[in-house]
């Protein structure tokens, strides 16, 4: 690697809008309302921003919001591709655009109606004008069209090779509701549920359970990323980003890379973790704490084997372990993940890493938590980010 | 002006514009104002990019203005708008830009800084826009 | 029809107008009643406590439980006997045999308009006098050639109090298949099918063939590797020549899952979906079939057939291969 | 349970969608509800016959449906003054119908309001469309 990137830029400021099933405005109003609050939280006005980035699946033009809130002269845009996959992927351009000069202070963001408007659950069935519907056409005729389907078929796989898979899964969707019920913004705040409750809940596919699946939000996230420089002598202690990647491993399909020697795990997460290691000079032991994709529960256990939290094949023994709780090896998904918190297809989760390395998190473990993991979605190009305290 | 069989092509309303279009309906030329610093703004956005507040109301402008630009429309021609076809930047009275069409005036008389009133042009279908005309 | 048919049945057809569909009001084989308030209610989702809460209707300005007045119709409704014996002869009926007679006998409900006028409460009984109102000009629709009909009835309770009039239109009409060159209309209903793959250059050779029976494998034509999904290029040697072979359709089931929600119309649940291992070595993705989800098991032998699964779609189908 | 004053209700609001799930067993237990035993709502051979994939909705339902819709909004004390519906394409097994409403009419004298109300599947499109009328406190 010629240049590292590693430790040139800090996430200065991070918002969320409010949660809900129904937000009544615009995707322009939510995803402003993040910007301006994130560019808030950094102690930043909105003409220091010089530089936006966001989804190529969210719906809001970076001028219609920089003009809606008053940010100034851009110098840099960027969208990233595949859904929540790009959720990293956003800082992911705004670190290289800082640490390169071509922008100095960079906006983040993706707002969605993602429930009163566009849902995501309700598959490819429709009119599907984009230029993958041939790629969708190899599993709509046998009917195998929505996300969940996607990922279960890799999840069925991973059940004919590990062990007590169905109760890890459990376990994730338990811990995170248990975080969320404590957390005010979390859309299932005070709503717990227990294993007869997830016992009881409606099969989506096997093996999922409608507790297994993220829900469906209208929100948004924003994250405000400058130069590690110019982080120190802002309102928040800065939040470096020592490492951060992007990775589409060979032989990938969007979600149906079904044509791989074994698909019970998560190649591109492999090559995004030993980047994002190799840059930041971390190992898995370095890190406290987790914010890892969820759109469904065991999504999140291959990633834990690919950033070497266990070997393949023992997630389910780590996660079983009481790992992701808040007083466990490695409290994930404090603010309750995309199972309850709300899905901004991964954006809130960065927003969590954010607040976990301040010591704001709403479920702040007790230990010292100096290095953060966050993740972007899986089945599709991917990445991930370790974010840590200055030292 | 010849009415035309088929209507002009009409906006999106969504969250952030419908309100705009339900007055021109009802006749009033609306200029969105924040409630935060008192500035106005157009077209409708959901923040003040002054001050950042999302309260607003707004007031009905007094269809006063000066041509700021303007465009004479030839090639192509959709159906539904009358050709030649004026369209013209103005610079309301209140300070706002607003894009609208000039009536009641040939192409060649259009001159920048001319003085322009609103009138409200109702289409055969309903559908009521502001329109300009020279001041009279 | 010829005009002159055509002229006949429109003399007689319209002498139906004005008529009572029953002889005197009609009174609903059941008084209003909480039962079958509750039982509609459940069924619907309906949680309005002013029909099944008597604790809160009586603290409420009504002071007592009312009927849902949506139910209106549902008191004078004949019953069981329409499903069992056919529908009893009435005015109505003997008017719908009629359009019947002359080939009009597709029947659809278009609207239904209800006034509302008193509340109907537990105990009240429902009489509904009802009368064929008016009858169209042959009217020309998307659904077929035929007439809409209209009904008008009054309910009242059991002290003449007018509860609520109802108009019910009806078109009746020649169903398309039945005329001899009215081609199938895009507007008519068809039987959903499975949702198809868009065929373009990349890919309409392999369903072409799916369509002929047979399952492909590209080969590439240089150096001989196997690929699946169909794609232009080969990923080991970049060739852009291919040929291809056809697959035995001998396999051996890789990953598969069980589709529960959300359910897709055109589609048999319980579905089962694999990804197949085929003995020429690349995977494929198809439906299970022949079998119960709970013998399904990673591993297990299969073969495929390639069969029609619904009018407008042939697919490759595996079946378990008995040892 | 609250019921909505009179004097809160503007033209141009509207009530929040509903999404109803359309299963074989409410069309035909629905249908039984309203004691509609026409075979068509509840044996699938039957509605096959006439062409349709499967059993589907009677008008009776509709019409429940599209009153439950506006009453849980408005609450239990408004007073249901006239139902208007006219039907499109049918709801069968496997759809998901969203209904929508918008107040369009206040009319003081009677403080009664009328709200279009439309229900759609995601399948075939419009469903129902028409009006329900109530008047409240």
């Amino acid at each position: 690697m010629t240049i590292n990137v590693s430790g040139e830029a800090a996430i200065a400021g991070v918002a969320n809008t409010e949660f809900s099933k129904n937000s009544g405005v615009s995707e322009l109003e939510l995803a402003s309302v993040a910007v301006r609050d994130a560019i808030a939280d950094a102690g930043l006005k909105p003409s220091d921003v010089d530089g936006m980035t966001t989804f190529t699946l969210d719906n809001t033009d970076e001028i219609e919001i920089a003009r809606a809130v008053g940010i100034g002269d851009l110098t840099f845009y960027s969208r990233v591709p595949h859904g929540g996959g790009a959720a990293t992927g956003l800082v992911h351009q705004a670190v290289m655009a800082v640490a390169t000069g071509m922008a100095e202070v960079v906006v983040c963001y993706r707002a969605l109606n993602g429930r009163s408007g566009h849902r995501y659950s309700s598959g490819v069935a429709g009119p599907l004008l984009t230029s993958d519907a041939i790629h969708w056409g190899w599993y709509t005729p046998y009917g195998l069209m929505t996300p969940a389907s996607w990922v279960a078929m890799y999840t069925q796989r991973y059940m004919h090779l590990a062990e007590n898979v169905q109760d890890a899964m459990f376990e994730i969707a338990h811990v995170q509701r248990q975080y969320a019920a404590k957390n005010p913004a979390a859309f299932f705040y005070q709503r717990p549920f227990d294993r007869a409750d997830y016992d009881a809940s409606r099969p989506i596919v096997s093996p999922f359970k409608m507790l297994d699946c993220c829900m469906e939000t209208d929100g948004g996230s924003a994250v405000v990323v400058t130069t590690a420089e110019r982080a120190k002598d802002l309102k928040h202690p800065a939040v470096i980003v020592k490492g951060v990647a992007q990775a589409a491993a060979a032989d990938m399909e969007s979600m149906t890379s079904f044509y791989r020697p074994e698909i019970a795990r998560i190649p591109s997460m492999d090559i995004a973790a030993k980047m994002a290691y190799e840059q930041s000079g971390l190992c898995a032991d370095d890190i406290d704490a987790a914010v890892i994709y969820d759109a469904f529960t065991p999504i999140v256990l291959w990633q834990l084997e690919s950033w070497g939290f266990c070997d393949l094949l023992e997630a389910p023994k780590f996660v079983l372990d009481g790992a992701l709780r808040s007083d466990g090896r490695l409290p994930t998904n404090t603010h309750g993940g995309q199972l309850s918190e709300a899905y901004i297809h991964g954006v809130n989760g960065v927003v969590e890493a954010t607040r976990l390395v301040r010591g704001q998190s709403v479920n702040q473990p007790a230990k010292e938590v100096n290095n953060v993991l966050v993740t972007s979605g899986v089945g599709v190009p991917t990445g991930g980010a370790l974010l840590g305290r200055s030292d | 002006m010849s009415e035309s069989l088929v209507s002009r092509i009409k906006p999106v309303l969504g969250l952030d514009n419908k309100w705009w279009w339900d007055q021109a309906a009802e006749g009033v030329l609306a200029i969105q104002r924040c409630q935060g610093c008192q500035s106005l703004r157009h077209p409708p956005r959901p923040m003040c990019d002054q001050c950042q507040s999302q309260e607003w109301d707004f007031i009905s402008a007094s269809g006063k203005g000066t041509v700021c630009s303007f465009t004479v429309l030839h090639h192509p021609k959709f159906p539904g708008y009358d050709y030649p076809l004026i369209i013209v930047l103005v610079e309301l009275a209140e300070g706002t830009r607003i894009t609208s069409q000039l009536t009641g005036c040939e192409p060649d008389e259009v001159d920048f800084d001319m003085p322009v009133e609103m009138v409200m042009q109702r289409d055969a279908d309903g559908f009521q826009l502001p329109y300009f005309r020279p001041s009279q | 029809m010829t005009p002159e048919q055509t002229k006949a049945f429109e003399e007689k057809v319209y002498t139906f107008v004005g008529k009572p569909i029953y002889t005197g009001p009609r009174r609903g084989y059941d008084d209003v009643n909480s039962a079958m308030i509750r039982q509609w209610c459940e069924v619907m989702g309906e949680k309005n406590p002013a029909y099944v809460d008597q604790d809160w209707a009586e603290k409420s300005t009504r002071g007592h439980l009312i009927a849902p007045p949506a139910m209106m119709y549902a008191w004078t409704q004949e019953g069981y006997k329409v499903a069992s014996e056919g529908r009893p002869t009435d005015g109505q009926v003997e008017m719908v045999k009629f359009f019947d007679s002359y080939g009009f006998s597709g029947s659809l409900g278009t609207n239904v308009d209800q006034e509302y006028f008193a509340e109907a409460k537990v105990g009240d009984a429902i009489f509904e006098e009802s009368v064929i109102e008016s009858i169209s000009e042959q009217k020309t629709t998307a659904r077929g050639i035929g007439y809409f009909f209209e009904t008008y009835a009054k309910f009242t309770n059991q002290d003449g109090v007018l509860l609520g009039t109802q108009r019910f239109r009806v078109f009746k009409f020649i169903p398309p298949q039945q005329e001899e060159v009215t081609p199938a209309s895009s507007d008519t209903l068809e039987i959903p099918t499975r949702v198809a793959a868009p065929r373009g250059q990349d890919n309409k050779w392999w369903w072409d063939a799916c369509d002929e029976g047979k399952i492909l494998i590209q080969r590439c034509a240089s150096c001989g590797a196997l690929r699946h999904p169909p794609r232009p290029m080969c990923g080991v040697c970049q060739s852009t020549e291919w040929d291809t072979i056809e697959s035995t359709l001998d396999g051996e089931l890789f990953s598969f899952v069980e589709m529960h929600h959300p359910k897709f119309p055109g589609y048999q649940y319980p579905l089962l979906v694999g990804v197949i291992s085929l003995a020429e070595g690349t995977r494929i993705i198809a439906n299970i079939v022949g079998c119960d989800v709970k013998d399904v098991e990673i591993g297990m032998k299969l073969k495929g057939k390639v069969e029609r699964v619904d009018e407008k779609t042939i697919l490759p189908q595996f079946y378990p291969v008995n040892n | 349970m609250n019921t909505l004053n009179y004097a809160d209700i503007n033209i141009g609001d509207k009530i929040p969608n509903l999404d109803i799930p359309i299963t074989a067993s409410l069309i035909s237990c629905a249908a039984l509800a309203t004691r509609d035993f026409e075979p068509c709502h509840h044996d699938k051979a039957v509605a096959q016959g006439m062409g349709l994939p499967d059993v589907f909705m009677n008008i009776l339902t509709s019409q429940a449906l599209m009153a439950r819709f506006v009453t849980d909004w408005s609450g239990p004390e408004a007073v249901m003054k006239a139902l208007k519906v006219k039907l499109g394409a049918p709801n069968v097994p496997g759809m998901t119908m969203t209904v929508s409403g918008e107040i369009v009419e206040k009319d003081d004298a009677e403080k009664s309001i009328k709200i279009n109300v439309t229900g759609e599947n995601n399948i075939w499109g419009m469903h129902m469309s028409g009006s329900v009328q109530i008047a409240l406190p």
